[in-house]
């Protein structure tokens, strides 16, 4: 996976702000903004997706879109 | 939501009805892994629950879904495997769905050792009418009708199951995800009747009344009270006292149900 | 129907589950209790033969449960209890009622209530059918009272169950359950069978499972696994099957359930009037009781006695029409049924005080002797 | 004495095969082109005590389908003879094996060892019920000798055809030789 | 009674924890389910305080079930569910009804039928209050409107149930189940209790549970574990207690049962008139729709219609005479009801044709409006 | 019937109604030695069972006796007891009473811990209703219900009872009455929930659709295939199969629910 | 206990003639007349009672009605 | 303002204490002597959306209990005040957050930073129901200020009466700043 497909995509709407991101990300890649979780850290990123696959609310996309999740 | 899982889910039903921070997306998610990871044919895919917050999620997955009647939705799923058995048959169900009034379809299906997978959402509460014990309550724990703690002993899950026939049994929780995205793998493609306990966090009614804090903090309960059953043999007994148990219980391979229906139509077609 | 089958000696029971057969039943759950035990028999014998499924659950809860399922995946689905088996069947009776899932339960009458009388006959549980289980819902109930009507009515009661996709209730009672009596079967190529209508899938552009897309209150059924996802649940839902609050969905739903029933009563109700064109009297009865009253009619015919029967067929919906019917010279009904009086209350309703109402109620374990409706008949008409 | 509606009533006690009677003659009677219906009372759920068949035979639909007034009564045991000695149509009789203790009634008594031939001559206490069959048969004509062999044939178990023949023919000479 | 309590806001549920408990209740076995939760809840916190026993069993067939044996041991029971789970209850009330043990049953009613609607309030479940078990029994059925009723009204369903040995339904909506409601409370010392009648154990020989001592139908009650061993069963019993299928046996039985609440029907009926002195429109209502009945009759007659109201606080046994007795003004009889027509067939039989019997039936999930009753009640006496 | 006995039969109600040899009998009479050795306050004795020739049981028997509907005789029997703790509370009842439509109570019983003994007549069939398989049938065996075999494999009530939370848990056949006696009385004396799977013989219909023959080659069958728990323990897993496996499996000292409850009501009292 | 006591009680009204006893006496105490049990050899019994625990319908008294029967 | 009936209706979110919010009002009318009822509307079970308390107070007997033209609207969510804007008695006011855009209506809109003043005022976004009965109280007069005041103590959580306390009068400030 090229450098520049890489990201990580929190989806607002769908977001319900409990923190699990924020609390597990081993590489404490993402802060707390009103218990909102921003990506402040991107560069740390792992790409374990743990986040990814915690979030209770299918919110948060590690790697891009079409990158294969396997 | 990544683009090559949307096709399982009805995206139009979310966001889902459950609480920020409740553990039963995380489990429906893995569910949704495991089926993707394993390829199996969508269309032939049936999900079936009962009724509560957890049996809330074949609503939002994108196959045959079933919401029946509260605690019967594996003798619905019963009828539906040996009527179809080329039908990949899962059941989603929750502590109270599968172990309070659901408990006697639950040994018995893991008894005839059909070929159906159940996924429990053990939040070890009544989560949909606000705050009840179950059977999964911990001794002890408060619950809206355990004011003054509860006196109830709760079921061991896995034990049971295996004590009833069930031929795969394994339990997982929502902090150890992927280890969960792998049993629920195996458990879908064990032939026979396979149970997949999994702990899940209410943070609005089991969190709130035991005063457990946010989501965050029970996760990290999670985190820190699992073992492994391996690190378990090992442990005394004394230290296991509020320990969660977590990794693959017990594997067999025994005569499936539909199969042996399908012997005895042989048979009787034979002797005609 | 042409008669074809050489004539043999059949139990009530047995017959159901040929009836059953023949119409295409492919999928029984049961639990056993008397006196409806050999039809579970019977299916275990008989179904692996045509290739359909047995099983035996652990409860009949479970066994409705399974039965849903079961048709839900395609199959035709019965299944047979008695009084106790089917208070508890109800919850998921309603379930099927509001799902809209085809299936057929056969109660076979025993005394009541509670554990009662297992071996003795009773009509106990007329009521019941129609409302054990709770919140407005349809249903259909039908109650043969000879083994062969019992095979005729056990097709009928699944051809309606698919077209109508409503549960359909055979109401029989220990006497017709467990009565031998002779019978010659149709040609099964001369039986009419009627099959869940089914969505010209190519002319959908998304199958709604719930749409009235004919407009006749009857949505199309796809069973799972044919490749069409879609949502069932005993909520209220609207036409896409999904949960709704509205108040206009929930009005909609529950009275399309209901015009199903109520918009084609013609079809779903039958019943036999005998010797009713000029009778003053006329006694409404059903099932096994149905039986003595002919007797008695014929003898007191043969007396010249003006007395008439009308056997209910269809016993819900209720055949209000057929009672309202009942010629001018009639003044008097007599309900006879093997209990305290239940459906009484329904014919009372339908009289609107047209006609005088009395009942003939036996509720001992016996069923009403011919002398018995007699005797009832000659007092009514001395009253008269 | 066929007269439009035979009414018979076999009794006796659980295990002595008496529904298996009931059904052979309305299987034979059906066989004879006749209408028949068969039905039976039960102890408490499926068990114990007391056992009773009943066969409603008639060349007319069959409405009705109970016994009231039996023109033909047979009773393998004393409580048997007791509780329906005294209800029959006019001209009914009543067949009673040799152990019954004869009672008072208004009705003819035909008492013949029945379960002594089956379990004597015939070595199986098991087939009295058929003897029983044989005797019913061949004292009222209810139906035809054909038609009840015909009848058991198809119902008895693979194997005893044979004994259960024998049986038949047993009981037809019971009758033989009262005459 | 007289007031004493300060006027407190109390929901419906609540107060019929309060209701029970001043009753005498000291043992509730329950599932929860909405909208009855609030009562398990309360009850699990009061009863320990009061030395009472709350157990949450693992269904409503278990809890009706501990509810019955509790009962028998000697503590004044109750259960509360709503409809999915008063269908499951359906058989272990049959055999309270049967053998005749005292409890009480709250169904809080929702909009059904299955799951249908749980946080909506209907009056769906009142036929199968009636109807809901199979066989023949007795059952009495209250409805509340206000939640001061709620409690009084569970007191008589105690009363009603300990006197006349039989499982009394308190039949609420979800309405007045959630409703918090301004109460003052009676003096608990001025509250009327009925107990279980006792025999006299000093007069009799030999104690037969099931034997009418008093000829009253009712035979007095022994508790589980006071020295009398006797025998229970929900098979039909003699006054021994032990089964038997004799026919008379069955008959006397059924009969008695039927006949401890026909030989009783003015004292355990209860109705509400409301000008009906005059009406030629009568609405006959229960529950929380009444009260919307009420206010429209309110406003109505301010507009000088001869409009009344019945409402009926007792709904089995039906309060025919109360129908039948509406003054020679009436001519027309509107049945309000949430739910599609239950309650109307029942009126139609006590009208005998007398009356026009017309529905005003909601079961949409939302409450009759007042101005739907005022509606009605116009088109109604235009039509006339 | 033994003159010191009779206080504890309804004489009036004998002969029961049992078939010739059926082993209810036996067990019926064990119960009753079991409660005579112990000298237990007849008065303060309660039995419930609920539907089945089993469940025929205390209508013979001459204290409270509860005959309930089918499957629900330890809901009843809970009621009983939380209402009257002093009250020992006895449930008799039939492999299908109790593992089929009764499962779910069984399971919860077990799991509470509450204080009542229960002796399950495991006859392997559904006598009553003239038999068809129950979920203690073997496989393979035939039943009105399983004509070509049955395929329903059973359970093994001892250790689903003991993965249930049941504290005295042990079985016995009706060939070795003197330790089905001492079982019992262990049992009865035991705090907390006990089980007594006790294998019993069904003639009529088990026997007959299985040829088996007579009632006293059945009891020869529970002679000759019965092993202890000792012996067991020693036995390869082969020549396990077709065994019956007897004695105490398992004992342990835990909470009783009824106790329990007392220290609530102290707690809610206390509290105000 | 005396000799003269001791006696082994069938009750014919109560006996199924199940044969149990007879099989299972292991001094061959019984045997069988028309399959109902009868004493034939009451010297060889032990009183071990094994024939009155183990008889279905309570029809066996060993020892004499007012024997202890511990 | 005060009728012989009067509507109150509180919606927004589930969470934000709605339904206490209204048992206080119902509450404190008892204390003044009045009648009242209390009730609420659920979403599917018991969770989730939004959340609605309705109270009616009147100095008679109250029939029908539920609202239909409440006087008063106090609306927390956009979605609350877009549902029920168009339906008040005709004098009736509508409250609403400072977070709620204004809609159209034919009614008075009373606008007050509600949420705000709990949360950074009294620190505790919790309580913005009880700065709300504190708007409510203050504008409308439905109960007196002491009997509100009881109904606050008897309700909220142990411990927490003071801050509760403050923001009610948090409330009325608001309101007496409008004047
Ligand atoms: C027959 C019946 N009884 C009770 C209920 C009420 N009810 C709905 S969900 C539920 C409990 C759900 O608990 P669980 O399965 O643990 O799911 P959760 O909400 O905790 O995920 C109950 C008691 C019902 N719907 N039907
Ligand atoms: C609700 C209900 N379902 C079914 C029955 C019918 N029934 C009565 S007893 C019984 C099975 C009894 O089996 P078991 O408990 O093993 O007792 P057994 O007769 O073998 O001793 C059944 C299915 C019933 N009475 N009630
Ligand atoms: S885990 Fe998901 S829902 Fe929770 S804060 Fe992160 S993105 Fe939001
Ligand atoms: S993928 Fe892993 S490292 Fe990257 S943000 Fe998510 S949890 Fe943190
Ligand atoms: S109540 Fe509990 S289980 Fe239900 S959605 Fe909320 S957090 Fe999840
Ligand atoms: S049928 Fe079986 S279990 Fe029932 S009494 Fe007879 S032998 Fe015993
Ligand atoms: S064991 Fe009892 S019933 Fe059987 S033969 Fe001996 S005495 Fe008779
Ligand atoms: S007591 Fe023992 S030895 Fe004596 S007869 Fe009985 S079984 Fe035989
Ligand atoms: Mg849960
Ligand atoms: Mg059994």
């Amino acid at each position: 996976m090229s450098e520049k497909n890489f990201e990580i995509k929190i989806n607002e709407k769908a977001c319900k702000r409990c923190g699990i991101c924020i609390a597990f990300c081993p590489k404490k890649v993402f802060s707390s903004e009103n218990d909102k979780p921003v990506v402040v850290n991107p560069d740390a990123c792992t790409k374990c997706k743990l986040c990814e696959i915690r979030c209770p609310d299918f919110a948060i996309v590690v790697g891009g879109d079409d990158d294969d999740d396997k | 939501m990544r683009k090559s899982l949307e096709k399982y889910y009805r995206i139009d039903k979310l966001p889902h009805i459950w609480c920020p921070g409740c553990g039963h997306g995380i489990i429906t998610g893995a569910v949704v892994r495991a089926i993707d990871n394993l390829k199996l044919d969508k269309d032939k895919i049936c999900i079936v629950s009962g009724i509560g917050c957890s049996s809330r999620a074949p609503g939002y997955l994108n196959f045959n879904t079933l919401h029946t009647t509260h605690g019967r939705a594996l003798a619905f799923a019963t009828g539906i495997k040996l009527a179809r058995p080329d039908l990949k048959v899962i059941v989603l169900t929750g502590d109270g769905d599968c172990t309070a009034i659901g408990g006697n379809h639950f040994i018995h299906a893991c008894r005839r050792n059909i070929d159906i997978t159940t996924v429990v959402f053990n939040n070890s509460i009544y989560g949909m009418t606000s705050g009840q014990y179950s059977p999964m309550t911990p001794l002890g724990a408060y619950a809206t009708t355990a004011p003054y703690g509860n006196i109830d002993r709760n079921f061991d899950l896995c034990k049971l199951a295996q004590a009833s026939g069930a031929t795969y049994v394994a339990r997982g929780t929502v902090y150890h995800v992927p280890q969960l995205i792998k049993i629920i793998e195996k458990a879908l493609q064990h032939k026979g009747f396979s149970v997949v306990e999994t702990l899940s966090i209410c943070p609005t009614y089991f969190g709130r009344k035991n005063k457990l804090g946010s989501p965050v903090k029970m996760m990290e309960m999670l985190r820190d009270n699992s073992i492994t059953v391996k690190a378990a043999e090992k442990m005394p007994r004394e230290e296991m006292v509020n320990k969660i148990v977590i990794g693959e219980f017990f594997e067999e391979n025994a005569p499936e149900y539909t199969e042996e229906y399908m012997k005895i139509i042989q048979r009787a077609q034979g002797e005609e | 129907m042409t008669m074809t089958s050489k004539p043999r000696l059949m139990q009530g029971n047995e017959a159901c589950v040929e009836g059953a057969i023949a119409a295409g039943m492919r999928f029984y759950a049961g639990y056993p209790i008397t006196p409806s035990t050999e039809i579970a028999e019977i299916a275990a014998e008989r179904l692996p033969k045509v290739g359909g499924k047995f099983i035996q659950m652990e409860d009949e809860i479970a066994s409705m449960g399974a039965v849903i399922g079961a048709s839900l995946a395609g199959l035709k689905a019965m299944t047979a209890t008695s009084g106790p088996g089917f208070s508890l069947k109800q919850e998921n009776i309603g379930f099927a009622c509001l799902t809209e899932v085809p299936c057929v339960v056969v109660d076979v009458q025993r005394g009541g209530p509670s554990t009662g009388q297992p071996t003795l006959p009773a009509q106990g549980d007329v009521m019941q059918a129609r409302w054990g289980t709770h919140g407005d819902h349809p249903i259909i109930t039908l109650s043969p009272s000879y083994v062969r009507e019992v095979f005729d009515m056990t097709i009928r009661a699944f051809n309606l169950s698919e077209k109508y996709r409503v549960p359909c209730i055979l109401l029989m009672d220990e006497v017709v359950g467990h009565l031998r009596e002779r019978v010659e079967l149709p040609d099964p190529a001369s039986i009419k069978i009627i099959n869940r209508k089914r969505p010209d899938l190519s002319k959908i552009e998304y199958y709604n499972p719930y749409q009235d897309y004919d407009g006749d209150g009857i949505p199309p059924m796809v069973n799972f696994g044919e490749g069409v996802p879609y949502h069932v649940t005993g909520l209220i839902h609207d036409i896409t099957g999904f949960p709704s609050t509205k108040p206009e969905v929930t009005e909609y739903l529950i009275s399309r359930l209901m015009r199903k029933i109520n918009d084609n009563l013609d079809e779903i109700i039958d019943y036999e009037k005998f010797y009713t064109e000029d009778s003053e009297t006329v006694v409404v009865s059903f099932g096994s009781t149905a039986r003595s009253v002919i007797r008695a009619v014929k003898i007191l015919r043969r007396e010249g006695q003006k007395v008439g029967m009308l056997r209910l067929k269809t016993i819900w919906p209720f055949p209000h029409k057929a009672i309202q019917e009942l010629p001018p010279t009639t003044k008097n009904i007599i309900v006879a049924e093997m209990n305290f009086g239940q459906l009484i209350e329904v014919v009372g309703a339908s009289a609107k005080g047209r006609f005088n109402v009395i009942g003939l109620n036996k509720y001992n374990g016996e069923l009403i002797s011919p002398d018995e409706v007699i005797a009832k008949v000659r007092e009514v008409n001395k009253n008269a | 004495m066929m007269e439009e509606r035979v009414e018979i009533r076999l009794s006796g006690s659980g295990g002595q095969g008496l529904i298996l009677a009931g059904i052979i003659l309305a299987e034979a009677a059906i066989l004879d082109g006749k209408n028949a219906v068969q039905s039976q009372s039960y102890g408490p759920e499926a068990r114990g005590g007391a056992s009773r068949a009943e066969v409603v035979i008639s060349n007319d639909e069959i409405d009705y389908p109970k016994v009231t007034k039996p023109q033909v009564i047979l009773a393998l045991t004393n409580e048997a003879l007791n509780k329906f000695k005294d209800n029959l149509a006019p001209d009914g009789i009543i067949i009673i094996d040799s152990s019954v203790k004869k009672a008072d009634t208004p009705y003819k008594i035909v008492q013949l060892p029945i379960i002594e031939t089956a379990r004597d001559r015939i070595g199986r206490s098991m087939v009295a019920n058929i003897v029983a069959v044989g005797v019913i048969t061949a004292l009222t004509k209810v139906v035809s000798r054909e038609a009840v062999e015909r009848a058991i044939l198809k119902r008895v178990p693979k194997g005893t055809e044979e004994l259960n023949k024998k049986a038949l023919y047993a009981g037809y000479e019971l009758v033989n030789q009262l005459t």
